[in-house]
């Protein structure tokens, strides 16, 4: 299925999960923050929140701020 | 020592991330701060290329080093961003704490009060310790205690631009109505007498990053803010002496000689 | 580490022992700041009646712990009174070092240019390294050069208003103009945020009396400008930021999730 | 004979010395300047150096000064 | 001449009634200031004792002879009784234009500027011309005008300071920002200079009461501040040069007589 | 109506002649601004080439239309020069008035507060009447009313830089300590809000050049400025408000409606 | 009947109109604005408009102001 | 003879007056002020103050000035 990740378009499989998906783009090792169509998603939900098509997708991380 | 929120803190300086030359300089300076709370940020992580390199390293030094992060909504116009932004961090830095930024004008990053205000009513009713960002306004600042705010973060001047405490009798308006809240000067800081004079108005403590990160030697600044938030607070305690429009002798006058008394002639 | 005439010291902070509540307050004051230099008068001995009772104290601490004195010509008005104040302290004090005060107005204490570069000249002639005491004005403290000083001391503004430095340019001016000359900022110096700004500006150090003396707690006011002339001299030399008339984002802006595209809309 | 000292007529024998008018006023352990008709006196030379009928003496002390 | 709302005028100053120390100064400062505006007030009669006498000099005068009254809703704390007096003021005054005052803390007077543009929205709607008073800043500034709002009226200090313009970039930057909209400062002027200098920053009047009032001769200072508000907008239209931070001769120095070169030496 | 000199004048500007973009704007700005008092200087001529060119126009307006012309020393920087081009300046203007202007360095324009006093002394002497160019310093004001001066020009800020009045306490304490003597503020007066302060503050007078000469609309800065010394003399005749930290109301807050009394619950 | 006005108790016939009211207490010729219960009266209705038991009435007069 | 005038050398017949001298140079109906080495020279001596070899003369003419 098709879906938008920080503003590109990724193909994945159906229903993959979170976890799934950045295991997928190479983020495995990485502390990220995720949000799902505008909505946050807790971290220890990354396991078992699956995706739809047309999931827009952000994921995060940290930077330096002021 | 003093407190914001629920914490026990021995430095009255905040520090922010960003704006340095390097992850070392970086890390140098918040060492010579002696800051105990960190800001952070969370934005797009470009993870396919650049993963792990100097942005890691940054990461990796403040999760362990930086007593508390203090995440921010920087960047963000509306409620619902910030709102959204917060929740992230929370999840993510794994604190209740957020420095809250909703922007009016990208021009002037000046803090929109209608926006902040509902955004810190929001995020307090969910638990959230918000740092709101905020202009000097007494009657915005009210509201924000009214939205549950135990802290208040007034801008000295415009974000970065150095020019210290602009409007000083409104700060101290500020300081006056409000003896129970947290009051931090957030913004504007240039120079350590910046510093050090809001702590002699009475605020707890000041925020700051481009003066310290933007100087040619960071660290050094860094050791300066530290002495100046000391002094300034120290100042504050000691009770200054009043301000006169006059001159008044500091050596005494008596037991002059007689030649002094002749001169007047 | 800094010089003033041929020794050299570690604070750039002198300070006066008038005013004080009593001597042991004056000394503890004197600890506290870490002032190696410190200031000192000669007045007539009313011996008969109370001698050797509190003022022989102060006078005994001061001989065996200040590190420097430094005796002033506080209260002359005519170059004759200075030259003869001075000659008299230097045989007491034992010192060639004098602060030179010639003062043009009673009720302003304003420095009197005139007398002031007349004494200058006299009493460097004849060996002294003299600290005068002037406004910020670049013609006469170039004329105190000409006279022979290598120190400069500019009034920040009247002497015990603690208004701090009322004429920033021009003091600018005269640290611009005078590169190779010790400049201390004498007089007005009200808070710590007053001191750090003027070492900031580049000036090598700050004299004070009032802001210390007649604070409610003077030991701990005096630790506070420890610290901000520390503070004010590392900022100097790490090279502080411009101040700017715009905003600058101190949080970068790369990176922004989607939501923050679309509230720009 | 007669003296100004500090503002005030004091008799003393004749040409006392600075050293003998300071011990005749009870200043003998007190460090002190002294002025002669407004000139400076230096203090290895109180001891020789005499007073006139009508000399105007200043003896001053260490004060606090800012 | 320039446009209020659908008005054309002559005269850039706006004057308040109030405090004056008695009807017939009143009216003759009204004269000297030239003003065409002049803001008025309803309040309970205390009709059985004194009716028709003073007060009602007052209004006979006002009525023959001010150009335009502007009712205020000064002593409004709330958006209700803000539109309400607003309201009564439409009908006795038979004008739609209200100045539009609601405060949020009695002791320093300030808007609240929540409530303000609230009811700025309201009566907008309901066809008032809305003279709000606001403070300098920006984001409410906007939030006024979407709220209907053709003029916007930014103190320049707290009302019967007299303290005159206190954050003069604020003030620039609302000017700068909002191009199309009349900016009259309200408030905090306290001589000719205050107002002289609000119209050189382009603002295109200034509405002033207690300056007046309290002055020894009412009426000779009216007459200073139409003075005044001529100077400022003449130079605002004539284009001021730039202040500059260093110094430039204005004699020229070419064709100088050979003794200026040898002095040079 | 004022006396400055021998003489009774209507307007309290005085104005240069110089740096305006050609004689016909110098000409209508003069008699847009209305002085009575046009400076001038002597320069080393060029006859053989450009002779009765532009400048014979300069000149021959001015002599037939200023009704008083003052003679400076710009560009002098010893006593010598000085009082050499004034007495030049006295034989071929055929008046004794000259503006001191003794310049103790080339980058500042700071006048030279020991040379302007002898010069000034000397050109007493002579029957001059001296209109010296000096700082704010309250000394050397009275040197120079001892030297025999009877008016007294300190600068507002330096020449040419239109930065109005930088030292306003130094100006006040000037004006307190020498009721008699006319004051009048020259160079560096950049708007109207300047000059109507300098008046406002009990300054007799002002003198500027730049202001108008560099304005866009030469002409009407002029006009401007014309107000602008009406206004503050008006002001400073009408006896202004004290300004207060803390606001106090306009309008009444007697007879309030019951609505407002609820609000306040 | 019994109404307040001004914030005192005041005693009239009943449904007085408001230009009774007026004239009741001495207003007549006086230019005012009247609010009933927190809201606007507009004056071209004060001969119709009636007043009940326990209204509360505001009579305003024109003020200076700042 | 040879003098100076405003900075450059003028040849002229000996012991000329300084009317004289401003007619050669073409300023003769042109108000001007003069210095002999660094005097003034009042105008109305113009015609009999005559100068001598080597003289340093300055001629000034009126100028805007602020």
């Amino acid at each position: 299925m098709r879906i938008q990740v920080n503003g590109s378009s990724v193909e994945t499989v159906p229903a993959i999960t979170i976890e799934g998906l950045l295991q997928q783009l190479g983020y495995e090792n990485q502390m990220v923050a995720v949000a799902i169509n505008a909505s946050c998603v807790p971290r220890q939900t990354f396991a078992e929140q699956s995706l739809q098509e047309s999931d827009i997708i952000e994921i995060l991380a940290p930077m330096a701020g002021g | 020592m003093w407190k914001v929120g629920d914490q026990t803190l021995s430095s009255r300086l905040l520090i922010g991330s960003a704006r340095y030359p390097s992850p070392e300089v970086l890390q140098t300076s918040i060492e010579a701060s002696g800051a105990e709370i960190v800001t952070v940020s969370l934005r797009r992580e470009s993870a396919l290329q650049n993963k792990a390199q100097g942005d890691s390293r940054f990461w990796d030094y403040l999760r362990s080093h930086a007593r508390y992060l203090l995440p921010n909504t920087a960047g963000c116009s509306s409620v619902k961003e910030a709102v959204l932004t917060a929740q992230l961090a929370r999840d993510f830095f794994e604190t209740n704490w957020i420095k809250l930024e909703v922007i009016g004008n990208d021009e002037t990053l000046q803090p929109d009060p209608f926006a902040t205000v509902e955004a810190a009513r929001i995020l307090c009713r969910e638990g959230f310790e918000v740092f709101p960002y905020t202009t000097e306004d007494l009657i915005v600042a009210e509201k924000l205690v009214e939205a549950g705010c135990r802290i208040v973060m007034p801008w000295g001047s415009p974000i970065g631009s150095g020019q210290g405490l602009r409007h000083v009798e409104a700060l101290q308006s500020l300081r006056a109505h409000l003896p129970g809240i947290t009051l931090i000067v957030d913004a504007g800081i240039g120079r350590p007498s910046h510093a050090a004079k809001a702590l002699e108005l009475g605020f707890d403590a000041v925020l700051l990053n481009t003066a310290v990160a933007l100087a040619k030697d960071p660290p050094l600044m860094a050791s300066a803010f530290k002495h100046a938030v000391i002094a300034g607070r120290q100042a504050y305690e000691a009770g200054a002496m009043e301000a006169s429009s006059r001159a008044h002798a500091s050596t005494p006058s008596i037991g002059m000689p007689f030649w002094h008394q002749e001169s007047s002639l």
